[in-house]
């Protein structure tokens, strides 16, 4: 290609291009040479202006470059400094501000993909320096684009009912918006509802939860599906259409009014399953509700217990008691159905440790142990034993060791910590040595109280007199001479000596881990996963609900582990996102969408098929791009045999000219 | 028939010589063949890694070295040797320099292994697999043909498997870690009670420090027969003859030490099988215990 | 009653010596200890050592070389990972252990009749000259370097393996003991530790 | 001395074909030959160096050149006629990308020496002898051109106004552009190919039975399968490179039922033909799988000789790495 | 191993230079985590970005590789991940039958390579970035990019007749 092809912003002449280099406080100047960098930019074709500023980003960095593109005619702008992923848009406007088309503009990152990876300062000033004349080059290709806008379809998808859903749906149906909110259990209310006190505030929390349970149910801008999954979405942000599968529950949900009674009657006298929702602490029958409080409020059938579907000749007493309403259908299969969104909340959840992983803690083999989730139910009023602590051999525990981090801050099972877990079990310790007036351990590497009120419970929990053990139990065995009760071992850091303490009862504070599931989902919603399985947010400080893909948002435990406030808080966010995306009506998109030069196609075909988002059409001998479907990837500009589609912002000749660019000084 | 190389370990021609008994009377009884690796040496133990930790390595290798002649898998009974062999195995596999430096060492030194004149060279093949009796009785016998095999179960007899520490720590390539459990079920199949509720079957019997610090060693076996008195264990079954030996020789001093009569038969798991498949125990060396075993089987026959 | 003084100054410290330490498993995860615990909690002989596994491991960190390679903690290590397979931050506990052995023995810090290294270095004596271990003769040699009055004790399990035949006491060794001999000399190469992986 | 404009013809590394195409204009090469004088053309008219050494610069009007540049002769006897030529024109394939003598880059002078003086199975030659730049015998001295170590495109040796492309060049093409000078307006910009600039799909009767979406899962070559006479050869399987070749030819060689394999070269907006054939035909595999992809691919046994089959001393490679590159210009055993 | 990559640089040996054409959404990701994590890397790397590797047309990498670029690495989404659903898979169809074409020119295969590195493997980034450059490093200069002179000066048959 030669000069002829540059297309000056000015429209005659060649590009005045202008060159900034940031130092990024010292973030950037520290490893690369930023004068040295400023001089060779100067020196480059084109470039009018080479200057080097503390920080670009900000007001006074912006106002520089627009008083040069007003004062010295600059038509084309790089700025050296960070990853376009953080600061492209700042730029663009600044640019814009200055009366230039945004996109005559080349960001080059110098600092993630340089100074902060290198320490060799000649080395890293050379890749700058490559970088930036790599931007340079390329940055006298570009044209004048305007960014695409696309209308936003204002009903959004929240996937998963846990409180992080619940909250999320309320505050988007209450700006009036329509909310599908897809929950795979028979009802929403997620851990939040197996819980009996919320810390520091010991507010109960079926109290504050249930509340939002009903409202949900009542809200006519809501629409709760329980049993369903999301099992395919497509689309765009704005434009998303989810597939949904629902698992039959066996009851007509709209004829089913919750009177519970075919649960009396079923021929089953005592529930023989182990219940879900209380951990298998106690038994339930094969129709029945997951609990009191459960929304909807429908029963279920699990066919596994049921004597109908195993045998097919039950007398069906259940059907006999609603046969006015005539709610139970056994025949009900799995169904599909199909919503049309504009953006989605995933608020998936977590799931907690299995605690048989490690099998040195004696969970499952051993009696006296149980999880916290389980005592969760065994304190609360309405679990297995209305509230009384008992064992599993009917005594009443008399000692009592909680141990901490297991599943967390651990390389053979997780190594981030759970953040929950202490406060947890300080409220554990609480509400067992209040109902008990046990003596109480605690066995913790860190006490991590970070949190509003946090520090001084775990005082009143220390002043309750609550023993800490600072140091991890080793092992978990049962004591000599058949008493019941197990052995914990641990080193006692605090006295550097290891201790052996008999107890009646072991509550293992499990961590919090993605769900089995995260896999399917990420790649369903096309997001990311961080290392330890948690969705990746777009952005750690600056865009902690957002995705890389627009329109999806994330709030919750699917995100990384965290409390309820932590969880609600973020439910409101998500929400609020989703609600600017809806209010603005129509969100702009990076106009790197590829085309078609219709006199330089062949119609040879090979793009057409090439499309992931059908996107190319054929007509009259020639191939096209519906730009409002392209998405913008390349494939097809990288597959064109002739040469005949091309891709903004990413054209071959701006490629080539970068790889000159960096290939200059070789 | 299958066969495998048999490495005894210093252990079972000395102290552990009822192991060797018992282990060459079941697999035959079991038609498993065992041929002694010839000329074998000292797998090197924990103390020679604690003072020299090539030379450790070098020791181990030649008897590495010595069964790749046969490719046969080789089978370790006494868990040190059969850690130290493995782990040796294992470095050999992972760190290319060390496995050089080994290779060009018996290339170099031992005709016998890599033949005469010069050029000499050495490689190891990584054909052989060091292999536990447990291992092999449970994966490639199985318990169905060691159950049909038993002709007087031992019913009654209140066993509890104790497995040591280092056939499954650091490695346990052939059982769980934490709660491992072939032992137990080839007892089960042998008609043994098993003591699935024994605490104490993978921590450390405090061998090595026995006759170094005897008061140390002395504490920990006590905590071990301690709590199988506690619990009325009948035998202590053991794989190892460092753990056989420590729990069975100091039981008089124990007794003082927690001030309770304690006089547990330590079986090694395959004298306990013997007996289950028929043999005579004097060929299982039964005869051999310290403490006596006959009141514990006599009990066991009037129980029934 | 002695008293041990329990201030450290900075120039107590080996820097040369926590360097080795930190270099001895890859990735610097030896600074990595969290300080759990776990590591003493599960050991079968912490309740008779002087540091305990944790302890040592953070001496070691900050270079306190005299206090590691004196302790008692390294010598009482019967090598059965029961801190390697718990440890969180997977730390080889017990292949540090044996590095720490050797450093003791090779800088002359070993404690000279204690008689775990006394022991070790019998053992691998034996071993070299003969390729086997005759037990009788082992337990013979240590008895009389690190003191024969300890050993009283033991007299009725020796005389017990005597009755029961148990003892053997002809001297084992191989047939190739030249090739074993010269095969360890060969490898004497003590330039890096090669199992801290 | 005819006040015709002159025209001169040269042959460099070429199979003759070229020279064949220009007879081939059979009645047409009659009205050319009318329009214009012939000075130089060693195939057919009798001609000499020194004749065109003689000349004035510029005198010639046109040099229609074949072949690629090979030898020492070549390279010299281009940049005379450069001199002596107003325009200067590659013709065909070899010319214009190197055509199939490129092919020999992908191989060191040696070792095609090597082969052609010593080891092919017909080579009967003992005393391994070899030409040599130089033989003198009773006085008499006879001399031979060097042969470089790479085959170089006519523009890469000198400046070439025009491009006839083509393996050989068809005789609407030939014709186009004698007809395009002789007129003398409306020239098209220097280094323009004279075809069209879109690729052969355009002018190929079987495109529209090109279904809408191809997904190839088994590669075929033309002599394995029964080919169908009116179907899209790319969709029967045959890797046929039309989409990425320059139109004109008027798809011939697709309607003798044989797969374009790209004489035209890439239009103008492709920098290297075969990375860009290869990518379009790559992107067709059905399978995302892999071993799968490699299966399939393994279809097409030779990737340099199918993609590169007239381009490789154009291609942005231009040749396979050589061993010794800084080493080429020594001569071997000095 | 990064520091020692790192700190080769100030030698005065061959310093392999390598362009890499990365996806935007998950190894240019992937290469921003790396350096908000400040982990420590080769400097050998010249990135190009794309939004998707499926945007790679071989060209860029024999452009690149003619240019005097030792070594090309591609980026792209695992296998499923690709942002634009199957990108990522056409890359790895033309990357197939690119690295033969290359291998049959004689070309070291180490030099072209193609990596699935999501968002979140900062640390594989890492590690792929020291690892090829340390390859390349050993294998030493690709020498592609000939200078024109060598084209244009003649070379003779031969000067004497061989034995």
């Amino acid at each position: 290609m030669t000069e002829a092809n540059l297309s000056a912003g000015n429209g005659n002449g060649s590009p005045r291009i202008g060159v900034y280099v940031c130092h990024c406080g010292t973030n950037i100047s520290a490893t690369i040479d930023v004068v040295a960098a400023r001089d060779v930019a100067e020196n480059l074709p084109g470039v009018v202006l080479s200057r080097e500023y503390k920080y670009m980003c900000s007001d006074p960095g912006q106002e520089i470059i627009k008083d040069d593109i007003r004062e010295l005619g600059l038509d084309r702008i790089v700025v050296a400094s960070c990853s376009p992923c953080l600061h492209e848009e700042t730029f663009r406007n600044a640019i814009a501000d200055g009366g230039l088309n945004p996109y005559f503009f080349q960001m080059v990152n110098i600092r993630e993909h340089a100074s902060w990876v290198h320490k060799d300062i000649k080395a890293a000033t050379a890749k700058a320096n490559d970088l930036i004349r790599a931007a340079v080059r390329r940055v006298r290709f570009h044209r004048p684009l305007e960014a695409r806008r696309v209308p936003i379809d204002p009903r959004v998808l929240v996937v998963g009912g846990g409180i992080a859903g619940i909250h999320s749906a309320l505050t988007l149906a209450d700006a009036g918006k329509k909310v599908y909110l897809v929950e795979r259990e028979p009802s929403i209310g997620g851990h939040m509802a197996m819980f009996d006190k919320t810390f520091p505030t010991l507010d109960c929390a079926a109290c504050i939860l249930t509340p939002k349970m009903t409202q949900v149910r009542a809200h006519p801008n809501i629409e709760v599906m329980t049993m369903s999954e999301v099992v395919e979405i497509d689309g765009f942000v704005g434009n998303y259409r989810a597939k949904i599968k629902h698992k039959p529950r066996y009851i007509l949900e709209d004829a089913c009014v919750g009177c519970l009674e075919c649960i009396d009657v079923c021929v089953f006298r005592n529930g023989k399953t182990p219940d879900e929702f209380n951990l298998g602490l106690s038994k339930r029958k094969p129709i029945y509700i997951p609990f009191p409080q459960a929304v909807p409020q429908v029963v279920l059938i699990d066919p596994e217990g049921c004597i109908e579907f195993r045998t097919g000749r039950c007398k069906k007493t259940c059907v006999e008691v609603c046969a006015e309403r005539n709610a139970i259908d056994f025949t009900q299969e799995e169904t599909f159905s199909e919503v049309e969104i504009g953006s989605v909340i995933i608020s998936t959840g977590f799931k907690a440790f299995d605690a048989r992983r490690l099998p040195q803690y004696g969970y499952g083999r051993l009696d006296p142990v149980y999880t916290a989730l389980e005592v969760e139910r065994l304190v609360n009023a309405s679990g297995p034993t209305e509230g009384e602590i008992v064992l599993r051999d009917g005594s009443k525990p008399k000692k009592v060791g909680i141990i901490h981090c297991i599943g967390s801050r651990d390389k053979n099972t997780n190594v981030h910590c759970s953040r929950v877990c202490c406060m947890y079990s300080l409220k554990l310790a609480h509400l067992v040595k209040e109902k008990t007036d046990a003596e109480i351990y605690e066995f913790f590497i860190d006490m991590r109280t970070g949190g509003k009120g946090f520090e001084e419970f775990m005082l009143r929990v220390k002043e309750e007199g609550v023993t800490m053990i600072r140091g991890k139990v080793a092992e978990v065995y049962p004591e000599a001479g058949n008493t019941g009760r197990v052995v914990l071992q641990a080193e006692d850091t605090f006295l550097g000596m290891v201790r052996k303490i008999p107890v009646d009862m072991v509550i293992l504070a499990t961590g919090i881990e993605p769900q089995a599931d995260a896999e399917d989902v990420r790649r369903t919603f096309n997001i990311s996963c961080s290392t330890g399985g948690f969705f990746t947010e777009r952005h750690p400080k600056l865009a902690p609900v957002s995705t890389f893909t627009d329109g999806v948002f994330l709030a919750g435990a699917c995100q990384a582990p965290k409390d309820i406030p932590d969880t609600v808080a973020q439910a409101g966010a998500a929400a609020a996102e989703a609600l600017a995306l809806i209010d603005a009506g129509h969100i702009e998109l990076e106009p790197n969408t590829a085309f078609v030069v219709e006199e330089e196609c062949s119609g040879c075909k090979t793009c057409v098929g090439l499309c992931p988002f059908s996107a190319i059409g054929y007509d009259e001998g020639k191939a096209s791009i519906n730009e409002v479907l392209c998405k913008g990837c390349g494939t097809c500009v990288a597959a064109c045999p002739s040469g005949s589609i091309r891709q903004n912002l990413f054209e071959d000749e701006e490629i080539f000219e970068e790889i000159v660019g960096v290939m200059a000084n070789v | 028939m299958t066969a495998y190389d048999y490495y005894p370990g210093c252990s079972l021609k000395g102290t552990g010589k009822p192991y060797e008994e018992s282990l060459l009377a079941v697999f035959e009884a079991l038609d498993v063949g065992l041929d002694e690796l010839d000329d074998w040496n000292c797998c090197g133990a924990t103390a020679y890694m604690a003072v020299d930790e090539k030379k450790a390595v070098a020791l181990a290798s030649r008897n590495l070295a010595l069964a790749e002649q046969s490719g046969k898998d080789l089978v370790a009974p006494c868990n040190a040797c059969w850690l130290v062999l493995n782990k040796t195995s294992r470095y050999l596999d992972e760190d290319q320099d060390l496995n050089d430096l080994i290779c060009s060492a018996i290339a170099g030194t031992c005709p016998s292994i890599s033949g005469n004149g010069k050029g000499a060279s050495f490689e190891f093949s990584g054909n052989v697999s060091v292999r536990h009796p447990l291992d092999v009785l449970y994966n490639d016998v199985g318990v169905e043909a060691l159950e049909n095999a038993v002709t007087n179960p031992l019913s009654g007899l209140r066993v509890a498997p104790y497995y040591g520490c280092q056939i499954v720590r650091p490695m346990s390539p052939f059982d769980d870690q934490h709660d491992p459990m072939t032992m137990d079920h080839l007892l089960a199949a042998a008609g043994c009670d098993v003591a699935s509720d024994y605490p104490f079957k993978t921590r450390c019997c405090g061998a090595s420090q026995m006759m170094t610090m005897p008061d140390v060693g002395i504490d920990l076996v006590s905590l071990l027969l301690e709590d199988a008195v506690s619990r009325d264990i009948d035998v202590i079954a053991v794989a190892c003859p460092l753990c056989q030996f420590n729990l069975e020789g100091y039981q008089p001093r124990v007794s003082k030490r927690i001030k309770a009569e304690t006089k547990i038969p330590i079986l090694y798991f395959t004298q306990l099988l013997g007996l289950a498949l028929g043999l005579d125990k004097k060929a299982l060396g039964i005869k051999r215990s310290f403490v006596p075993v006959e009141p514990v089987l006599a009990r066991r026959a009037s129980d029934d | 009653m002695t008293t041990e003084p329990m201030i450290r100054s900075e120039s107590d410290r080996d820097p040369e010596f926590a360097a080795w330490f930190t270099s001895l498993v890859e990735e610097e995860k030896l600074r990595e200890c969290i300080h759990c615990g776990v590591c003493s909690g599960n050991c079968p002989l912490a309740s008779h050592m002087d540091l305990g596994p944790r302890k040592l491991m953070a001496l070691s960190r900050q270079g306190f070389a005299e206090d590691v390679l004196g302790s008692n903690t390294i010598w009482l290590c019967t090598s059965c990972y029961a801190c390697t397979t718990a440890c969180p931050q997977q730390i080889p506990v017990t292949e540090v252990m044996y590095a720490l052995k050797r450093r003791a023995i090779e800088t002359g810090k070993a404690p000279s009749r204690h008689p775990v290294p006394v022991m070790a270095k019998g053992f691998t004596k034996m071993v070299h000259k003969r390729g086997r271990l005759t037990e009788a003769y082992l337990i013979a040699g240590l008895a009389l370097k690190s003191g024969i009055t300890r050993y009283i004790g033991m007299v009725g399990v020796g005389i017990n393996a005597l009755r029961t035949g148990r003892v053997s006491l002809k001297l084992d060794s191989i047939e190739k003991r030249d090739e074993l001999s010269r095969l360890l000399d060969a490898v004497d190469d003590h330039s890096k530790e090669v199992s801290v992986r | 001395m005819s006040d015709k404009p002159k025209v001169a013809f040269y042959w460099c590394a070429s199979c003759g074909g070229c020279e064949e195409a220009i007879v081939d204009l059979a009645e047409q090469l009659l009205d050319v030959a009318a329009a214009v004088e012939i000075v130089f053309w060693p195939v057919a008219v009798d001609g000499k160096r020194s004749d065109i050494e003689a000349m004035e610069d510029g005198e010639i009007l046109a040099t229609f050149i074949n072949g690629a540049i090979r030898t020492t002769e070549q390279e010299e006897m281009v940049h005379l006629l450069r001199q002596k030529s107003q325009v200067l024109l590659a013709f065909g394939s070899c010319a214009h990308l190197g055509g199939i003598p490129g092919l020999a880059n992908q191989f060191d002078r040696e070792t095609i020496l090597e082969t052609v003086f010593d080891s092919t199975p017909s080579t009967v030659n003992p005393e391994k002898v070899r030409p040599q730049l130089e033989f003198t015998e009773n006085g008499h001295s006879v001399d031979l051109p060097g042969f470089y170590e790479t085959v170089r495109t006519l523009d890469q040796v000198t400046e070439v106004d025009y491009i006839v492309p083509g393996c050989a060049p068809t005789p609407n093409i030939i014709g186009g552009a004698v007809g395009a000078l002789l007129s003398g307006d409306d020239l098209p910009p220097a280094g323009t190919v004279l075809a069209p600039d879109t690729a052969l799909c355009d002018e190929c009767g079987r495109k529209e039975t090109k279904p809408e979406v191809v997904a190839i899962s088994e590669w075929k070559r033309p002599h394995e399968v029964l080919i169908d006479e009116d179907l899209c050869l790319l969709a029967q399987g045959l890797v046929c490179l039309g989409p990425a070749t320059r139109a004109g030819c008027g798809s011939l060689c697709i309607g003798a039922n044989m797969p374009c394999s790209g004489c035209f070269g890439p239009t103008s907006r492709v920098r290297d033909y075969g990375g860009k054939a290869l990518g379009a035909i790559a992107s067709l595999v059905d399978s995302d799988d892999e071993a799968e992809i490699d299966k399939i691919l393994a279809g097409i046994p030779d990737p340099v000789g199918t993609f590169y089959r007239y381009s490789l001393p154009a291609s942005r490679l231009r040749r396979a790495p050589m061993e010794r590159p800084l080493e080429v210009a020594a001569p071997k055993g000095e | 191993m990064s520091e020692s990559v790192d700190t080769q640089v100030a030698g005065n040996g061959f310093e392999p230079m390598i362009v890499a054409f990365f996806c935007n959404w998950c190894t240019y990701m992937a290469a921003d985590l790396a350096g908000t994590s400040r982990m420590k890397y080769a400097p050998n790397v010249r990135v190009i970005r794309v939004m998707c590797s499926g945007r790679v047309d071989p060209q860029f990498v024999l452009d690149a590789m003619a240019q005097g670029a030792d070594g090309v690495l591609l980026g792209g989404c695992h296998p499923g991940d690709c942002h634009y659903q199957e990108g990522n898979y056409k890359a790895l169809r033309r990357y197939r039958l690119l690295k033969r074409l290359l291998t049959d020119l004689g070309i070291d295969e180490e030099r072209i390579r193609l990596e699935w590195i999501s968002a979140a493997e900062a640390d594989r980034l890492r590690d792929v970035v020291n690892e090829m450059t340390e390859q390349i490093r050993s294998l030493g200069p690709a020498n592609l990019q000939v200078p024109q002179e060598q084209f244009v000066k003649p070379v003779p048959i031969s000067l004497e007749v061989s034995v």
